[in-house]
Formats: structure tokens, sequence, C-alpha cells
């Protein structure tokens, strides 16, 4: 017997513990990589030091300076669009602070459903926007690899499954639920294997941009 | 005789992957913003100039040898190796179309600092037997000569004799416990005799001490540019060995861009120590001296300037105030290009391009976009600080038929001079 | 109450018969819609099947359950619902409620059987020992569950299985199923199954789909689960006067805070509403008085596969049912170690890079020239 | 619709709370009801169509009946009909709905519902008992008389 509640409990208990795994171990595996390698010395004098201008980077580079935004604003603005839209969703829709509550005992207040909604259907519109780009723009259509689109399939998938499911729209629930639950789950799978990991490693990266261009004096 | 390889050049690319080219690839996300800062793509639009995509061989050193996952495709077969060919394809990549100006580096949205990377990746270039024989034969003479276009301490000694004629001053020469070392660069001395005199006024007008050395003069690094520590280690070791024979606490790289990030940046790390001197660009002396009111100037340029930043000097550097405080000591009529400081554009000719002959229509195609920023002020001259740049320049605006006059931003400090009695 | 032939007359006739008049037979057929959760508008359909249909035979069985479900049922205030079960149905044997016993009651199953072949329902609580299970772990008269149920269904016209443990495996099949339980869909596939799922079921829902079955003479509408439609057909959270306090984001954290005082959506405190398909929201318990979420409970799922296995009753819908976050710090630091592993063996592959590297010299730069 | 204009009712105050209610404007479930009450009245107008509304059905937290009720208010017109147990059928402030209660014998609530119509349909005479009408009251006339007499 294996009906929609049976998936979504698999989704929810065995499949869950084997991609939150493979997730946390593949993540720590990329992450000590990187610091393992570390930097070599540098022995050139800085002008000055490089931890304010990294954690500066970090943030600032969430922000495209005014002459990309005008070369770029499409880029820009639905890349900012559907991120914004994917962490509100992520992380301020009550059931999914509860699922973090429930692996990490943190929690904070959630945003009102309909306000998620309306941003979940927004991100999916700035994600099909996306693909469109990517197909039609030459430089993404040149640099664009399988990868590529197999990320934001699944993207996509974990955000339209759970557009769907809020609004109910497939019958039973259990199994959009569990669809939804899975394409997460494929999600975290991946991350770790593919250019997801930027969701990690693009801090790191940014500090590094910015104390290498800091010690140098420059704010990048 | 042993020769480059392939796989000599896979170990120099291993050899260059460290925690941030890790941390930088792990990020890319491919949005393809870095090609929004790129003047060879913009100006061509040509998708394969997109930054990211010139770093290709490097990626897969990195995935293939660096990462679990690559490891493990490995065991399959399923990675994507980098052969010889593929770096015969790369070679106009990493060099033709990219002068490592570094402003992807500022706009990526993950972070990522390509131009680093294109400067690693050259070195994994240059081990292969992949780069362009133009910094080849730089590099070859710089070693060889003391010099990238053979000049020799002859040449120099007579600009010497012409200075010190038409300007009555003397040009200290391997003067002993100077306070300054003053490098200059071949292709000032040939194109612009004009700055080693500027300096010789305003350092007499100053009162610094400062000297040249016969045993190194050259400022410039043709090892940096080609993407090698060897040849760059061993250019960087002279500057050493004349500063140190002196005993100069201070060494002066001269109006160009990559001989002070080579020198200042780079210098110690090749070698492997840090210096017993500071290293200043000579807009910062000059800054400096200004600040301490040792530099008096009467009259002001009344035409309308605009400046150009060296990419090596402001972005790659963070010398950007100090030129505008010197153009407003003597300029009146001072006009922004609209993107400037860290966010300047190329003229199109750093990174070796200039040194690469068969570079020359690309380096022509990126310096539009230095021409459209130009047009967009409408000076009525402008005025940069480094010589590969005036070149280019000079030369653009010829090709475009624009009538704009680039001088040098010491040369004309020293216009200004207060005459002493 | 002895085995008997089914008269020929049919339900409207004997209604007449007992003196009901036809404003009476309206309001029995508008009773009856509402019971079988249909609207009102069908009450004519239901007159007109009603004066056509026949009274059946019903045998109830009862294996692996705790008598919560005939308990629900004998407590249906539904005034239909004696004359249902008691007249309107022929109820030949629940060892339970009949007041035979022994070889006697065992007699009247086998009577029901023999005079109604092809024509009685069968309608079972509680799941039954496998077939590879021990055929003592539930016997009743000497019969395992398994061979009882499997006799009786033989000729019957279809089966309603009424409960979660008949429906699902329920308690008994919950991990780790130490009597391999069962339910009646995993055993009968040869004929209907109908299931009327639910920790007990609501009793207007068991009388209603018995209802529905006697009154068309036919199944009702089914879903996924074979839980008929009408009941089945929406989710607690679709028809939970609470909903909008769930649309709006506004949630009682625990059970006794302001949100719980005001009403507010339990979805915080484990309601299983949003997976759980039932009518509880609308037919209600105890005669319509009030339901769990009514009462300030959250909805524990009990009308669904699995739920004793799925989580705790009091975490979310979206929790998890086993990792914890001692799993990921598990797996965290088992990445640490393989990744730390994997960067040693790279750098030292570097260091070696390095240290062997050719340094570039001019010849070799000049032969490339 | 010119018709409806006349109509005293006033659906958007519909959930108007009792007093003391703590829940803000707009939640609970008679709402959505009284919406449907006023289509229906709309359909009985223009096509003279009939409508029941089961009333237990409905998805109603507490208060919401209540809530429905009082929005409703009390009409004019209150009958009883004795048969299975006692219906009672109460016109409300609404004219054309009726709220119709069937409880058996026991006064335990059968079903509950709203009548959109002229007349609820319970109050009616049956249209098999209207044919045996004159049988019956000719024979109450004649309680002698055996042959039926002519048809009207």
């Amino acid at each position: 017997m294996s009906g929609s509640m049976e998936f979504l409990l698999w989704t929810k208990g065995p499949m869950f513990d084997i991609a939150i795994a493979i997730f946390a171990i593949g993540l720590l595996v990329r992450i000590t990589e990187i610091f393992m390698l570390g930097r070599k010395k540098n022995f050139a004098e800085a002008r000055a030091g490089e931890w304010g201008p990294g954690f500066r980077t970090m943030f600032t580079r969430t922000v495209a300076d005014p002459g990309t935004f005008q070369r770029a604003p499409f880029n820009v603005v639905v890349g900012w669009v559907w991120h914004i839209g994917f962490l509100m969703a992520l992380l301020l829709f009550l059931p999914h602070i509860a699922l973090i509550e429930s692996l990490t005992g943190l929690s904070w207040p959630a945003l009102p459903n309909p306000v998620i909604s309306l941003v979940t259907s927004v991100t999916l519109v700035a994600l099909i926007a996306t693909l469109v780009h990517r197909m039609t723009h030459p430089v993404k259509r040149r640099i664009s690899t399988v990868e590529d689109y197999l990320v934001w399939a699944v993207v996509f998938a974990v955000v339209l499954t759970g557009w769907l499911a809020y609004y109910r729209l497939v019958n039973p629930y259990p199994l959009v639920l569990g669809m939804h639950i899975l394409s997460a789950e494929i999600m975290l799978i991946l991350l770790p294997f593919t250019k997801l990991t930027h969701i990690f490693t693009t801090f790191i990266a940014r500090w590094y941009n910015g104390a290498a261009f800091g010690r140098k004096g420059v704010q990048s | 005789m042993s020769e480059l390889t392939l796989e000599r050049g896979l170990a120099a690319f291993r050899a260059e992957v460290d925690g941030p080219v890790a941390a930088f690839f792990s990020s890319c996300v491919h949005c393809g913003i870095c090609a929004q800062a790129c003047p060879f793509y913009l100006e061509t639009g040509d998708a394969k100039y997109t930054p990211i995509l010139k770093l290709e061989p490097l990626r897969r050193v990195w995935e293939n040898d660096f990462t679990l996952w690559g490891k493990i495709k490995g065991l399959f077969g399923l990675n994507h190796k980098v052969t010889d060919e593929m770096l015969a394809e790369w070679e106009e990549l990493l060099y033709d179309s990219c002068s490592m100006c570094g402003r992807c580096s500022m706009v990526c949205p993950v972070g990522n600092d390509l131009a680093l990377m294109i400067r690693k990746s050259r070195e994994g270039m240059v081990q292969a037997g992949h780069a362009p024989e133009g910094l080849i034969a730089a590099s070859v003479r710089a070693i060889q000569t003391g010099s990238p276009m053979g000049l020799q301490w002859k040449t120099l000694a007579v600009q010497i004799q012409h200075v010190q004629t038409s300007s009555g001053l003397e040009v200290p020469v391997d003067k002993e416990g100077a306070e300054y070392l003053v490098l200059l660069s071949s292709m000032e001395i040939i194109n612009f005799p004009e700055y080693l005199e500027a300096i010789t006024k305003i350092f007499d007008h100053a009162g610094v001490t400062w000297t040249l050395s016969t045993q190194c003069f050259e400022a410039t690094n043709a090892g940096i540019q080609i993407g090698n520590k060897d040849i760059a280690a061993q250019l960087v070791e002279r500057v050493v060995a004349a500063a140190e024979k002196l005993k100069v606490p201070k060494v002066i790289s001269p109006e160009c861009g990559h001989a002070f990030t080579a020198i200042r940046w780079e210098g110690p790390n090749l070698i492997g120590r840090p210096y017993p001197f500071r290293v200043f660009h000579i807009i910062e002396v000059l800054d400096e001296l200004r600040a301490a009111g040792r530099i008096k100037t009467e009259g002001m340029e009344t035409d309308r300037l605009s400046m150009h930043d060296p990419c090596n000097l402001a972005r790659k550097s963070g010398v950007i105030q100090q030129q505008r405080n010197l153009m407003n000591l003597v300029a009146e009529n001072f006009v922004e290009l609209k993107e400037h400081g860290k966010f300047q554009w190329c003229c199109g000719a750093g990174g070796g391009v200039s040194s690469n002959e068969r570079a020359e229509p690309l380096k022509m195609a990126a310096f539009k976009r230095k021409k459209a920023q130009i047009e967009e002020v409408n000076p009525e001259r402008m005025v940069t600080m480094c010589a590969t740049c005036r070149t280019q320049l000079e030369e653009g605006l010829e090709e475009f038929n624009m009538e704009i006059p680039v001088v040098g931003l010491t040369e004309m400090i020293a216009e200004h001079l207060v005459e002493k009695n | 109450m002895a085995a008997r032939k089914p008269t020929d007359k049919t339900l409207g006739e004997s209604l007449r018969e007992r003196g009901v008049s036809r404003r009476g037979f309206l309001k029995f057929c508008a009773a009856t819609a509402s019971m079988m959760a249909l609207p009102p508008s069908m009450a004519p359909a239901i007159a007109a099947a009603l004066e056509k249909a026949k009274r059946p035979s019903v045998i109830w069985l009862s294996f692996q359950e705790c008598t919560g479900c005939t308990e629900s049922l004998t407590r249906s205030h539904a005034p239909t619902v004696e004359d249902l079960i008691l007249d309107v149905i022929s109820l030949d044997y629940h060892h339970t409620l009949q007041a035979a016993a022994g070889d006697a009651a065992e007699h009247a199953r086998e009577q029901a059987m023999a005079a109604n072949p092809g024509e009685y329902l069968v309608i079972v609580d509680g799941s039954i020992p496998g077939p590879d299970a021990n055929p003592g772990f539930s016997t009743v008269a000497g019969h395992s569950n398994y061979a009882m149920l499997m006799e009786t269904v033989e000729n019957a016209a279809a089966v309603i299985a009424v409960g979660s443990c008949a429906t699902f495996g329920g308690l008994p099949a919950a991990n780790p199923n130490p009597t391999g339980a069962m339910s009646v869909m995993d055993l009968v596939k040869n004929k209907p199954v109908i299931n009327v799922s639910g920790c007990p079921p609501i009793p207007m829902v068991i009388t209603g789909v018995i209802a529905h079955y006697l009154t068309f003479g036919r199944l009702p509408e089914l879903d996924a689960y074979n839980r008929p439609m009408a009941f089945f057909g929406q989710s607690i959270h679709d028809r939970c006067y609470r909903r909008p306090f769930y649309d709006k984001g506004l949630f009682a954290k625990t059970f006794d805070d302001e949100g719980a005082r005001l009403g507010w959506c339990l979805y915080e405190l484990g309601c299983k509403g949003p997976t759980t398909y039932n009518a509880c929201a609308t037919m209600r318990w105890n005669d319509g008085t009030s339901w769990p979420v009514e009462a300030g409970h959250p909805c524990l799922g009990c009308s669904e596969p699995k739920f004793w296995d799925a989580g705790g009753f009091y975490n979310a819908v979206s929790v998890p049912t086993s990792a914890s976050g001692m799993n990921v710090l598990a797996a965290g630091a088992a990445g640490v170690v393989l990744g730390g592993a994997v960067a040693a063996l790279a750098k030292k592959q570097t260091k070696a890079a390095v240290a062997h590297r050719q340094p570039v010299t001019v010849e070799e730069l000049e032969a490339k020239l | 619709m010119s018709l409806l204009d006349q109509i005293p009712v006033v659906v958007e105050n519909g959930s108007a709370a009792p007093e003391g209610d703590p829940h803000p404007q707009g939640y609970g479930n008679a709402e959505p009801v009284l919406h449907e009450v006023r289509h229906a009245l709309a359909r009985l107008v223009s096509t003279g169509e009939t409508t029941k509304i089961d009333l237990k059905a409905m998805p109603f937290g507490p208060g919401d009946l209540e809530r429905l009720l009082s929005v409703l208010g009390t009409g004019e017109v209150q009958a009883s009909v004795e048969a299975m147990g006692p219906t009672r059928v109460q016109e409300t402030a609404i004219p054309g709905v009726w709220l119709v209660d069937y409880l058996n014998s026991e006064a335990h609530r059968l079903a509950l519902h709203l009548e959109i119509a002229t007349v609820p349909e319970i109050l009616c005479p049956q249209p098999q008992d209207l044919n045996d009408a004159i049988a019956a009251l000719d024979a109450r006339l004649n309680p002698g008389r055996s042959d039926p007499p002519l048809a009207s």
C-alpha cells in the first residue's frame, strides 16, 4: 500500500534524514576544503586591515553598483526579487519556522500567510523570467551548463510545489506537500555538489574579495 | 633542454589553487554580470569574452583535483580535462582579451576576484607554453637586457644629460643614502622624457633627496604581465638589490600602472620576504609633499580637463584621492568622468595587452568604452599617470580623430611650480 | 436476533406502513440527505431511491479492535439510526451487540451468508493479523481473524471497513507491528471495499455510508483510499472554522496563551488538519455539539494512514518525523572529517606541486619564440 | 434588480458580532452564508427558484450560527408541523427567508435548513396528498356512502 500519506511520511522521515545527512556532510566537506586550502602569507605592506573591509564586502556586494545596475537592470532586479522572495518564503513562513525550530530550537516570528503567498507568486514569475533570460541573453547562453538548468529546475520545483501546496491546488494535499518536501530534499542533496553551494560560500568569497582589496586600500 | 609542457602547466595551475580560488569557483552562479564589467565583451559583443569563461581551465583543475565531487566524477571518467588544445584556444581569452583591470572583481555579486584568478591562470599558461609571443619576447628582453624594450643605461644617460642641460639641475645617480630611489619605465624614457625632467624639478623644488640607480632603473615587470613568478621574481630582486645597495628607505614607482602593483603588492611575495624599504607611486609622493606644504604652485590650467584613473593605480592599489588633490592644485576646470576611481573603465592596454602585438584590434575595440566615457564629458585635454594608459589614450584618440591631447599629471604639476629666485 | 430473509418491501413502503406521513417522509429524506453530507436539493432523489431500496443483510465482524468504533456507532444521535440499524437494515451478526452467543451466534452468521449470497454487506472493525502472521494472535470462536474474514467476504456484495484499524491497520499495525496486522483492503482484493477511517469514525459517517449504500444500492464515490468523497473529500483544514486565522497568520503558540483563548489556528500546536481528510469540521461529535479543534485541541489526523507513526501529535505538520538537531550535527561533524581528509590530500598535492615546481627559464621561453 | 434594492438587507455588517466578540470583523463563516442567501433571494425574485441551505453542513465555529440568526432576525410567521416529531418553521425578518428546524420525537435536531422560498415546502400539502384530498373530505361528508363522488 503506498498512497499519498505514506509518500508524505517517507519524505518527512527516512528521506529527510538521508537528505539532511548528505547536505551536512557535503557542505562541510566543501567548506572544509576551502578553509584547509587557505592563503599564503602576504609579505606586502598593507594599507589597511583585512577583516573590516572583508566583512563590509560580505554585505555590500548584495547591492549592485549604479553602473552595473544601469547596464544590467534586468539581471539585478529580477535576481534580487527572486532571491528575496525565496528567502522570505523559506525563513518567514510559519511551517518552515516550525521545521527549523524542531531541528535547531531557534524560532522567530512569521509573516502572515497571504504575504508569503504573494511573495511566492512573485518569486515564481521572477524565476521564469530568469530562465527566459538565461536562454536568450548571449552571455548567459554561452556560459550556461546543464547544471545551471538542473539547478533552476530544482529551485523552481521547490517554489512551485510550495505554492501549489499552499493554495491546495493538488489533491490529495499530502501528495503535493510530499512533493514539496521531496523537491526541497533534492535541493539539499544537490546543494553541496552544485552552484547552490554559493548560498554559503558566497560569503566566504566576498570576504576574500573584500580582504584582498581592503588591504590595498580599496573597499570592493 | 627542458621545455614547457602541458604537464608543467597543469602542475602550475594546481599550485595556484588556494582557499579564495576554491571559494570563488564554489560560488559562481553563471549570472554573467562580470561580462557587463568587461570592456572586451561590451565592445565586441562576443560572449566568449565573458570573464568567468576565461577562467575555465583553472576552474576545471580546481574541480577535478580539489573537490570530492570532482574526484568522484573522475573515477567514472565524467570530468572535463584540461587539454593542450583547450589551452591553445584559451590563450586569446586569457591574454589578448583581458587587461586584468579588475573591474569584474568589483561587480561580481558573489564576490569573485576574477582578476586575481586571471593572474593565477597565466602562471599555468606560461608553464604550458601558451603565452603570446609578444609577452615572451618582452620577458626575455627584460631578463637579458634589463628592459622589456631592450633599452640600456646609455640611452637613459643621454636623457639625463638633456634634462640637466634644459633644467640646469643635477639628476642624481647612484647617490647612496638618498631618501628615494626613483625607478623609471622604458616607455616613459622613450615616449615621455618630460617625466624625468618634471620630477627633477619637483624634487629640487621640494628639497627631496633622491637618486637613480645605474644597477636598476627599470620599474616595469614583464614577468607579472606574462604571468610567471620566476621571471617576475628575478626582476623584483634587481630592484631590491639596487635599493639595498644605495641604502634608500623609499622606492618610487613611476607613472606606470602595472609596475606599481608589481613592486608594491606582488614583489615581496615573489621574493618571499618583506622589503627593507617602502614603496610609493610618484603620485602618492607628490600628494604627500603637497600635504606637507612642500610643493608651491602658481597659476591654474583653465581649459576643461578630465582624468583617467589607471586601473592598477586606482582600483588595484587604492590611489584615488591623491591625484584629485593634485589636480585641484593646478586645474580650475576639472571634470570627472562619470565612472571613475575604483569603478573607472580600463583604457584597454593593460595586463600585457599592449605588449601583445596580435591583440591590437581587441585593444582598440576595448578602448571604445573609454572613448565613450571621454565623449560624455567632452574635455579639452585628458590627464593621466600611467605611460601605458597615456600611450593608449593618445593612439586611440588619434584613431578616432579626436583632438584631445593627453598629459601626465607629474609634468603638469612641474609646470606650475613657483620659480625659485 | 435470528437471521432472516429480507422482506420484499421497499424502505419507502415499510416507512409508510409504520404510519409515516408524506410530510414525515419528506422530513426523513431531508435528514437522510443531511446525514449523507448531500445537499438538501438531493432529497427528491433520496425519496425516489428509498421508494425502491431493499433492506440488506449485514454481518459485522470485529477483529483486533478496541470496540471504540462500535461505541461510536451506538452513541450516534442521528435519530433515524435506530430505525436504520434495528429496522431498516437487517443486522444479522455483531458479536458485541447481539444477544446470541457461542455456536448460536456463529450459526447466525453462517445462516445470513447462506441466505443472501452475493447480497449481504460485511462491516469490519479492527485490523487482521495477515496470512503470514501467527493465526493465534486473534481468534473468534476458534477461527483466526484472517480465516473468518476471507470466508465471510467470499460471497459478500461489498465490505465496509470501519475505523482506522480496519482501513489502514491502525494502532495494531503501528511500528513495530508485532502481530503483522493488516488492513481489510490489504487482504480483500476481489470485492469492493469502502473505508470509513477515523479513530473512531464519526458515528454519522458510519451510518451515512450505510444509508448511502442502502438508499442508492451502490457504492458512493470514493477517494484514493476508498473513502467516500462525501465525507472525506475535503480536509479538516479546508473546512475548519479557524482557517481564517491560519490565512491571516494568527496562531496559538501554547495551549493557554492569548491566541488559544481567542480561538486562533492550532497549526503550531501540531494540528494535522491540513493533511487530514474527514468531516469533523461540519458533522462534529456528540450530536453536533463540538469537535476537537472547536474544543481547543489540534487534530491528530486519526483518519489518515499510519497516524500513530506520523511523528508527534504536538509537532507541526512541517516538522520531520525523525531527524533531530543531533543528527544534523553528527552529519556535519562527519563532513568536517571527510572534507578535512580531502582537503589535506589536495593540500599535500599542492605542496608537492609547489615543491616540484620547475622554474621557467629564459631559455625555455626563447624556445617558444 | 431594482426589486432587490427594496429588500432591506444589509449584508455588509452581516458578521456584526455579538457584544464581547473577541474576533475582528470578517472572521467566522456566517457572512459567506449570508451572501449565499442573498444570491438565493435574487434567484427567487427573478426566476422563482427556491433554495435550501443545510446549516448543519456548514463549518460553523462557536457563535457563527448565532451571528447568522441574529442578522436574519425574526419575522411574523411561525408554524409547526407534527410529522415524525415536530418541525418548527420560523420566518426571518427577511421576507422569503425561512428557518426550518427538523426535530425528532425526542426533540433531537435532525436537520436545520434555511429555505429561501415564498412558502417552505414542508408547509405545503404534498401533491399526492392533495390528489386524495377530495376523497378524504367526501369520506367525512358522507360517512355512509361508498361510491366515489364526481370529480371536480
